[in-house]
């Protein structure tokens, strides 16, 4: 009942935007007057606002229907007593960890024990709807999932649409939907440039130079933006990652559309081509987990399926593989070590009298492969390289879909893949996010436009956010995801309204001072700035930021402690939370500080009108305090309230993989610690950001020459698009070329080839040679013409070499007969 | 009207009908468009009709029709339909309903060019409906003349040229199925030689009350090289391809959209209709080399269309590309120690294949269609002097950029399901090639976003004839509003295809795993006596 | 004793024999007529062309009366032994006559010869026929040389018939000694055969070789290799009339210098007459087991020659621009695809299984008759076409027919229709009859490897004769008519009289009364030549 | 001594060779047409020989008489034949009809 309800507002939520993209772009062609309607902006704002209202309401009715006990569970956990999470502001995260701390030595004799209180929370924390079935009563459902249509059905394997719903699922909705609606609504100030019938676009030049006119496409532009709300709304209620693989190629050709809105751009075309065959590498990889998935599991739904009854008809994905309790292993073959393919209850599945099992080595493969996918949405090292480029859209694009959505769903299905990971694969998660968000980082440094330091921002969060995931911090990756996403957003809009004010000014150099001719852009980006930095308290209220950077650093520092070879994964993030706050305030001192370095460009600077600062406005506190409590608050134990279950207690013994998984209590541990490290370094950072930019102490430029090499390679973003260039693109544009040529040479000259043979065979005359031989057919054709004409050579027209032909046709007659009559 | 008298008049409507236009006059051009515009859709209308008589849950041949037509040797006028037809039987019709719309750009000849059509659509139907080995044949080498015609009269600066490797190509392949076609009806026990393929296959499997003797396991191999080979060249795949991109190049674009929507689904549509089904033995031992061509071609036909610079040619490319997993789909069909495994993953391969098929008729016609209109315009095809056409052309641009999206395989479009469904089923058999038809993904990715970026994108035209690029009329527009619509909803609703080949593609996994087990069997019994002496 | 011999003479003759004898009669007594109808200027009242006629369609007539009379498997001796009455000779009388009136309808139409010479035309004509009939139903080898003599002699002077064209003496003089040098060795080789086998009946040929190799092995004995070698000489005669390779030579300069008429009629009827002989030749010496290894060596031979035939004949015909020296050496080819059901059939009735293969032998005959009647018309079409076109473009090359289609679709469709068939593609009786022929080829090829090789000559062939038939189809459809060219304005009755020989070609495909029907005629005069011996 | 039967097959066998040379090397019409009454002779002289020596009889005899006939009346087309070609060629030497070929 409740999961038909939840599926229902979801479901509209996730349509509505769809209505509306086939509304706008029909009155694209019909309505009268489309270039300066601002009709399709309203409806795909409607849309998007009442797919908002439709996710709170699920929040509610999901939180509802489990008495709130995800927010009521975690603390239970922590202490076995009320802590009073209701009223729980005014206890910072310190002081939760704290609490943590105390209870460690309890929760290990409960893991040790096996008593039921921990069970329980095992099993409630699952994700398995039905896991509740065979454990203690008293738990609630708290995942809902279920079918929605058959795409296809053989033998005993179907494909189809399906839904599962969990807490993870209803944070990303109501964030999503929030953001879009405020970005909707920026957009329409944003974009109002195109309401016209003659829209001079200023970067793009026909042949002699001149500008591009064009007619306006608003209605285009929000038409786009609700199909990607779609397709992104889809991705997040998936209940197969075979689902989710769909909408991420609809997401991908979203984003497609939007960096490729200019059309008239070379440099927009081209990076929409980047995004979205990068992309597709990605999804090669996917592709591979996929089929590895299918063919050894026969399902990609994540939960299970229950029938009328109750009873479980077909199994999901996260309940095949049991891991042992205790040390959070597969349950495997004694004998080959393969992975068992598992009921609910842990027992094998059989098939053909044999266990079901899947090859260790395949289970890694199949993790790196759906990562594969997520390194190319999210960004991540080495496929990083697009999102800058894709800057080129719109910048209402770059904040919804390049920061806050689209690119996060590679971290939300890291995330929601979870349990299918083994522990190779999350250390290369955490490796590969260790080193994007460092690349990215120094790189963001260095970049001079303004968007596009804001995207090497991203790819360094969303690096964090990785390596969140892949230390065991599942809940500080996601958390950050959140977090990330509201003040990424904010600052995006912010850059959006300076260029909007600057007139399409993106350079940094030419900016400056703007503070007081753009106050509220000015102030609620310091906001997302102080957010980002992960700076603490402001009336008594740590930024969002804050709390999400030190779980993960916090991850990152349990988990080396627990691993000690891999302490880069701690200090790379440490650091670079440091270089984090120096790019972040140097793009603010930059804009808004100072003096005017561009006169022209400040003369004509002004405050962006209403419809555009107030999403500001709203986002602004949401960035600042989104995260509030920290990791007793709403949001945290919102997110992890249905996490996977491995991951709620953490094991002391070594897994497979020779690691070691902290548990919560390792974090809690150490968290006071890395929060200070983090803290201390991003005061560095914004420190020294302030000397640099905001003062005249130094001056940058002298810094910049004499560090000209570093400065250059990090300019030219290490290189990497001439790497991929020559080891990639030239490459297959060079065998491209050698296949079509291959074709129209090699092949016709095989079969050319083949009749030249005949030719030669016999070749009574010399005449062949004389013709010039241009393609098959026609070689074909002259090559019998060739033997033709040789036979014509014995038909010479004389009468007694006719009647001597008479006497061999005897000879040769009689030589055949007698050759083969056998005696 | 009967079920059984429906086929017989969908297959010869289109026949009479240009009978009919024989006797109009030539230079009542409109009422010989109008005319065979009629008679495509009345064929639409009866295939509309067969479809809703056609019941989903009967695995075999339903409306068999079975009159004897010359009984010395046993040839029969057998016609029938079954799921694996009838989506294909649809798709002809429908395709050459909207390629007669096309055919409005045909500007000689018109009463020639229209009967040869109305004949080309009587063939290609033949060979869907017949269920009789001759007759198959029969039909499939009637298509081969008009279209010799179509191409060779009406065609491009190459016509000739295009049309008589088109020609020789297709009659080279058609030699070796009729070799193929003698040794079952000479192997069909004992007195009574068959061409019927219903009974042949069930033959195959040593189910056939009628058949007693069969081919043996070797001939079966034989059989099926050489049937495979036929098919094979119309399908296309790699290496006997070479007809295909300049057929498609020079013909006329309702030419090429007959050409890439039905012709080469008749190359897989024989594979599964009588190369499968008539040597089981024979599919799995060549069955590692399917699924090897399928992945060459996949891979091979999209670093060609990178290459290209003429616009058709790139989307003749394509369709090699396309039609590569269609033989990887119905090709993996994984043995162990003499035992199918997951037999289930064949199913969903055969399944995908066939929704490839499908899916790729209407992608390819649309995108060949696309082409074709600006070619109208403009008159050439160099990618690199398009550009800027969205903007003078927005309503077309956005057409073929969903068509092209088909092609290249999104979700929500058609040609997303058949790719996806007969990759997941390839790693079950080889892992090794799974992995390289997947990387096809991003080679088409890379061609189709290259070309629509060098065509519909930029800042403005670059070629000839700027001043001749007006936007699409109604009549173009409905071609491709139609194809796009229908591409969106198979793409959604894949289980309008699926639903409707469900049971006869299991029967069809079924009897071919009893076949291989009869014919293995006897190899296995030939190896004990050969033991035992 | 004397007297007795009177009496049975007379008996035999009063009473079967004239009977049997019947439409030779009724055309020797037409020759006489049309003589005598000039001797008594009567050809001015009534066309000779018209007498003629008649007098074929008589011979139809009474041809056909035979054909009621007879039952299937009968077969009478007549006139001493010399004759054989069977279904098999009834086959081929009707033929010839049926031939014989589509020539003289095609000589009217054409306007060759002229009123002045049109009896002399008509009498060689008449007498060639009857020569054929002859050798059809010969039945001892004296009849056998009679028959080769009396249909060639008539042709060496239709050759020649185009008075005061030097080309034409040329071929005529060619032709006759070319002939007359074939028939002495031939007669040379009779006598060898005869005198060794000590008989002339053909019927006796293989009892009397058992005989006379018993206790030998083989060509080691003397006997037996002069009889092989006689055989061969035989064969000469026989390749001759056949022209196959290398026997060939005097065919494409008889018929480049005859005028089309006469070489639609040489490239027709005397094949078919040839081949009648042949095959009552083979099947003499064949069916006993002691001559079955010989026999076997001997249709292996034919097969290879069959091979040489129709590969050499396809590929000379491609560099060939004169129409009829292209159509002969096609000629050629397709004597060559007749050959090999003739080869087919002596593997199959020398096997050890021939008994069991007695339906497939009959069969293998029957598709030789078939593909001489598909063969009638669709040569006679094609030659017809030819000679009038040349009525208005006095022309016979290849670039005469550029473009065709414009100037008259009947003749082009005709043309086409015929080429078609010629190419071997269905739905045309041509590609019925070559089935029938490979399927022959086929089944033997179970018997003796070599017949695989004959089998993928005949399909390679298939190919390469695509070539050349496809040159007049691009110079009739794809090409412009050059401007300077001459106009061609076919009456409607000289194009109906293509299309009607199309329609037969078409028909003789599709519709089961004609194939079938034929077939199975073909098939029981088959089975009748050879149960008769 | 009594000639036995490969006696006169010899004959015959040369006969026939003589005329099969004569055919092929003669340029002059008549001159081939003489090779091929030698070859048709050399036929007949076999049927004579066979006639009274085997199983033949008079078959063979027959047999010749029907061929002397033939051979006439072949030999009678043949040269008129050469005389039509005579008008036209204002020769009989078979080698300059060479405008056919190929």
């Amino acid at each position: 009942m409740v999961g038909e309800t939840l599926r229902n507002y979801l479901m509209i939520a996730w349509l509505l935007p769809l209505a509306g993209f086939v509304v706008e772009i029909f009155f694209g062609f019909y309505s009268k007057n489309p270039r300066h309607s601002k009709a399709a902006a309203w409806c795909a704002v409607g849309c998007i606002g009442a797919g908002f209202l439709c996710s709170c309401a699920a929040l509610v009715t999901w939180g509802n229907a489990n008495d709130w006990c995800a927010l009521e569970h975690h603390d239970s956990h922590g202490e076995h007593a009320d802590a009073g999470h209701e009223t729980a502001g005014h206890e910072h995260g310190e002081h939760a960890a704290g609490d943590h701390h105390v209870a460690e030595p309890a929760h290990n004799a409960a893991a040790a024990g096996e008593d039921h209180g921990h069970e329980h929370a095992v099993a409630a924390a699952s994700g398995d709807a039905a896991d509740h079935d065979d454990h203690a009563s008293g738990s609630q459902q708290t995942t809902y999932s279920g079918v929605l249509y058959t795409l296809g059905k053989f033998g005993s394997l179907e494909l189809s649409l399906d839904y599962y719903i969990d807490s993870l699922t209803l944070v990303m909705f109501t964030m999503v939907t929030l953001i879009a609606t405020c970005i909707h609504l920026f957009a329409m100030g944003y974009m109002s440039e195109e309401l016209t019938d003659e829209y001079v676009d200023h970067q793009a030049h026909t042949s002699d130079g001149k500008h591009v006119h064009r007619p306006g496409r608003f209605y285009r532009f929000f038409a786009f933006l609700s199909l990607f709300c779609f397709a992104m709304l889809g991705l997040v209620l998936a209940g197969n990652i075979f689902q989710v693989f769909i909408f991420w190629e609809l997401v991908g050709i979203c984003s497609f559309l939007l960096i490729g809105f200019y059309t008239e751009r070379k440099s927009a075309s081209n990076a929409a081509n980047k995004a979205f065959i990068m992309n597709r590498v990605g999804d090669f990889g996917f592709l591979i987990g996929l089929m590895v998935l299918w063919t050894f599991f026969g399902t990609f739904r994540f939960g299970d399926t229950t029938n009328a009854e109750g009873v479980v008809a077909e199994q999901g994905l996260f309940s095949m593989v049991h891991r042992d309790e205790a040390t959070g292993n597969f349950l495997t073959e004694p004998i080959t070590g393969d992975v068992l393919i598992t009921d609910n209850h842990g027992h094998a599945l059989q098939q053909d009298g044999q266990n079901r099992s899947i090859p260790y080595y395949l289970l890694v493969v199949a993790g790196l492969g759906v990562f594969a996918g997520c390194v190319g949405k999210s960004a991540q090292f080495p496929l990083q390289t697009w999102l800058p480029d894709a800057m080129e859209g719109p910048t209402p694009v770059s904040a919804l879909v390049h920061s806050a959505t689209m690119v996060a769903a590679g971290v939300y299905l890291t995330g929601r893949f979870f349990p299918m990971f083994v522990q190779e694969v999350l250390l290369t998660i955490a490796y590969i996010g260790c080193i994007t968000l460092f690349v990215a980082a120094t790189i963001a440094v260095v970049a001079t436009d303004i968007k596009k330091v804001l995207a090497y921002s991203t790819i360094s969060q969303l690096g964090y956010m990785m390596l969140g995931l892949g230390v065991f911090g599942w809940g500080a990756g996601l958390f950050h995801l959140i977090t990330h996403a509201f003040f990424k957003s904010l600052m995006f809009l912010c850059s959006g309204s300076v260029i909007h004010g600057c007139h399409h000014e993106q350079e940094m150099p030419k900016m400056g001072g703007l503070l007081k001719k753009m106050p509220i852009t000015a102030i609620t980006m310091l906001v997302g700035v102080c957010a980002i930095a992960g700076f603490p308290m402001l009336f008594g209220l740590h930024f969002s930021g804050f709390h999400s950077k030190d779980a993960i650093v916090a991850s990152a520092l349990a988990f080396m402690k627990a691993n000690p070879s891999h302490f880069l994964l701690f200090f790379i993030p440490l650091l670079t939370a440091g270089i984090t706050a120096f790019y972040m305030f140097r793009l603010w001192f930059y804009t808004f500080w100072g003096t005017p370095r561009d006169h022209h460009v400040h003369e004509h600077a002004h405050e962006s009108p209403w419809i555009m600062t107030v999403p500001l406005l709203i986002l602004a506190p949401l960035a600042w305090l989104c995260a509030y409590g920290g990791e007793s608050g709403p949001l945290y134990l919102m997110l992890t309230g249905d996490a996977p279950s491995h991951l709620a207690n953490g094991v002391a013994a070594a897994t497979e993989g020779g690691l070691v998984m902290p548990g919560h209590e390792a974090v809690h541990a150490v968290h006071i610690q890395a929060g200070l490290l983090a803290l201390a370094a991003a005061f560095s950072g914004a420190l020294i950001a302030y000397i640099l930019y905001g003062t005249n102490l130094v001056n940058v430029e002298q810094m910049k020459n004499q560090l000209s090499g570093i400065h250059g390679f990090l300019a030219n973003k290490w290189h990497f698009d001439d790497l991929y260039d020559a080891l990639f693109m030239k490459p297959a544009h060079k065998v491209a070329a050698f296949c079509a040529w291959f074709d129209k040479t090699v092949f016709d000259s095989i079969l050319h080839g083949s009749a030249k043979l005949v030719v030669l065979v016999s070749q009574w005359d010399r005449i062949f040679d004389e013709k010039v031989v241009d393609g098959f057919v026609n070689l074909l054709g002259t090559s019998t013409q060739s033997v033709g004409r040789s036979f014509k050579v014995v038909q010479t027209g004389r009468l007694r070499q006719y009647v001597m032909f008479i006497v061999l046709g005897v000879v040769a007659l009689f030589a055949v007969v007698f050759t083969t009559f056998p005696g | 009207m009967t079920p059984e008298f429906l086929l017989t008049a969908i297959i010869f409507l289109p026949a009479i009908g240009a009978l009919v236009l024989s006797i109009i006059d030539g230079k009542a051009v409109d009422a010989i468009r109008f005319m065979s515009l009629g008679v495509t859709i009345a064929t639409f209308v009866l295939t509309l009709m067969l479809w809703m008589q056609f019941d989903y849950e009967t695995a075999g041949i339903q409306f068999e029709v079975s009159k004897a037509w010359i009984p010395n040797w046993n040839i029969f006028y057998r016609l029938g339909v079954d799921g694996i037809s009838l989506p294909l039987v649809v798709l002809t019709s429908l395709v050459s309903m909207l390629s007669c719309v096309a055919s409005w750009s045909i500007n000689k000849l018109h009463k020639g060019y229209f009967m040869l059509f109305l004949l080309l659509e009587t063939g290609m139907m033949g060979v869907f409906l017949s269920l009789d080995f001759f007759l198959f044949f029969v039909f499939w080498e009637v298509m081969l003349l008009p279209m010799y015609f179509l191409i060779g009269v009406w065609g491009g600066p190459r016509k000739e040229y295009a049309a008589l490797k088109f020609f020789l190509y297709t009659l080279a392949g058609g030699v070796l199925m009729l070799i193929a076609m003698l040794m079952f009806y000479f192997n069909s026990g004992g007195t009574e030689h068959s061409f019927n393929l219903i009974e042949l296959a069930k033959a195959a499997s040593g189910t056939s009350d009628h058949i007693t003797g069969f081919l043996s396991p070797s001939m079966q191999i034989t059989a099926f090289v050489l049937l495979f080979i036929g098919f094979a060249i119309k399908l296309p795949a790699f290496p006997v391809h070479t007809w295909l991109p300049d057929a498609h190049v020079e013909a006329p674009t309702p030419i090429s959209m007959i050409l890439a929507g039905v012709l080469l689904k008749l190359g897989g549509y024989g594979i599964i209709r009588i190369a499968f089904p008539l040597c089981p033995y024979g599919a799995a031992y060549a069955a590692y080399a399917l699924v090897a061509i399928g992945v060459i071609s996949i891979i091979y036909g999209a670093l060609a269309a990178l290459a290209q610079t003429d616009f058709k040619r790139l989307v003749a490319y394509s369709s090699v590309s396309h039609m590569g997993y269609v033989l990887i789909g119905l090709g993996v069909w994984k043995i162990t120690e003499g035992t199918t495994v997951n037999s289930d993953m064949w199913l969903m391969g055969i399944n995908g294949a066939m929704f490839q098929m499908v899916a790729h008729g209407i992608s390819s016609a649309g995108m060949f269609f696309m082409v074709g209109v600006i070619y109208d315009r403009v008159h050439h095809r160099d990618l690199n002097k398009f550009g800027g056409l969205m903007g003078l052309m927005p309503l077309y641009s956005g057409l073929a950029a969903g068509l092209f999206f088909a092609g290249l395989g999104l979700p929500g479009l058609c040609g997303f399901i058949g790719e996806i469904f007969v990759v997941l089923s390839t790693w079950n058999y080889s892992p090794l090639l799974a992995i390289i038809a997947a990387s096809g993904v991003i080679l088409t990715a890379g061609y189709i976003l290259w070309a629509l970026q060098r065509v519909y994108l930029g800042a403005e035209y670059k070629g000839p004839h700027k001043e001749d690029i007006t936007r699409m009329n109604a009549r173009e527009a409905s071609v491709a509003i139609v194809l796009l619509a229908i591409a969106i909803v198979l793409g959604v609703f894949p289980g309008i295809i699926f639903d409707m080949m469900h049971a006869s593609t299991s029967a069809l996994v079924e009897s071919m795993k009893l076949g291989y087990q009869h014919a293995a069997d006897l190899v296995k019994a030939a190896a004990d006596t050969q033991a035992m002496r | 004793m004397f007297s007795e011999l009177i009496n049975n003479l007379i008996k035999e003759t009063t009473g079967n024999g004239l009977n049997f004898f019947s439409a030779e009669l009724w055309l020797s007594g037409t020759i006489v007529a049309m003589l005598l109808f000039r001797l008594f200027s009567l050809d001015r009242l009534v066309p000779t062309a018209f007498v003629g006629m008649i007098g074929a369609g008589l011979a139809v007539w009474y041809s056909f009366g035979q054909f009621q009379a007879i039952e299937a498997d009968q077969s009478i001796v007549f006139f001493g032994g010399m004759l054989r009455q069977d279904l098999f000779s009834i086959y081929f009388r009707i033929f010839l006559s049926l031939f014989l009136i589509l020539t003289i309808a095609l000589t009217v139409l054409t306007g060759i010869p002229d009123n002045e010479d049109a009896p002399d035309f008509y009498s060689l004509l008449f007498g060639a026929t009857i020569g054929m009939m002859l050798m059809a139903s010969a039945n001892n080898l004296l009849i056998l040389f009679l028959g080769v003599e009396m249909a060639s002699v008539p042709s060496y002077v239709m050759v020649g018939f185009l008075k005061g064209r030097k080309s034409s003496s040329e071929a005529s003089l060619k032709y006759v000694v070319y002939g007359a040098g074939a028939a002495g060795v031939m007669l040379y080789g009779i006598s060898l055969v005869a005198g060794v086998l000590g008989t002339g009946d053909m019927s006796l040929l293989a009892d009397h070789l058992k005989v006379v190799s018993s206790g030998a092995a083989g060509l080691a004995d003397p006997e037996v290799r002069t009889v092989a070698l006689g055989v061969m000489l035989v064969m000469v005669g026989l390749a001759f009339k056949l022209s196959l390779v290398p026997f060939h030579f005097w065919c494409p300069d008889a018929f480049e210098g005859a005028s089309a008429e006469v070489a639609g009629f040489l490239s027709v009827a005397s094949k078919a007459g040839a081949f009648g002989l042949l095959v009552r030749f083979c099947i003499g010496l064949s069916g006993v087991p002691e001559t079955a290894a010989l026999m076997t060596a001997f249709g292996v031979a034919l097969g290879a020659v069959a091979i040489v035939t129709v590969t050499f004949g396809n590929l000379a015909a491609y560099t060939q621009t004169n129409l009829k020296r292209l159509f002969a050496y096609s000629t050629i080819a397709h004597a060559g695809y007749m050959l090999m059901a003739v080869s087919a059939m002596l593997v199959m009735i020398n096997s050890d299984q021939a008994a069991a293969l007695s339906k497939e032998i009959n069969y293998s005959i029957g598709g030789l008759l078939y593909y001489l009647a598909v063969y009638l018309f669709m040569n006679l079409g094609a030659f017809a076409v030819i000679a009038l076109v040349r009525n208005y473009t006095f022309d016979e090359d290849i670039s005469s027919f550029k473009g065709l289609m414009t100037q008259s679709p009947a003749l082009a469709i005709g043309m086409a229709i015929c080429i078609f068939s010629l190419i071997g593609m269905p739905p045309f009786g041509g590609f019925f009859a070559k089935l029938m022929i490979f399927a022959s080829v086929y089944k033997a090829a179970g018997l003796h490897w070599f017949m695989y090789i004959v089998l993928a000559a005949g399909g390679l062939n298939t190919v390469f004769s695509l070539f050349y038939y496809v040159r007049i189809l691009k110079a009739m459809f794809l090409e412009e008519r050059p401007a300077e060219a001459r106009k061609v304005s076919v009456p409607a009755v000289e194009g109906s009289y293509v299309l009607v020989l199309a329609a037969m070609v078409f028909l003789m495909g599709v519709l089961p009364g004609l194939a079938n029907g034929l077939s199975s005629i073909a098939n029981s005069a088959g089975s009748a030549v050879v149960s008769g011996k | 001594m009594q000639p036995s039967l490969s006696n006169y097959l010899l004959v015959g066998a040369v006969l026939f060779v003589c005329g099969v040379i004569c055919m092929a090397t003669k340029r002059n019409g008549i001159g081939v047409l003489m090779g091929v009454e030698l070859v048709l002779n050399g036929a007949n002289i076999n049927f004579v020989a066979f006639s009274k020596f085997t199983a033949l009889g008079l078959d063979g005899q027959v047999f010749s008489l029907f061929v002397i006939v033939l051979a006439a009346a072949e030999a009678a087309v043949a040269l008129a034949i050469a005389l039509n070609f005579y008008n036209n060629h204002l020769t009989i030497d078979v080698d300059r009809g060479n405008k056919l070929k190929g």
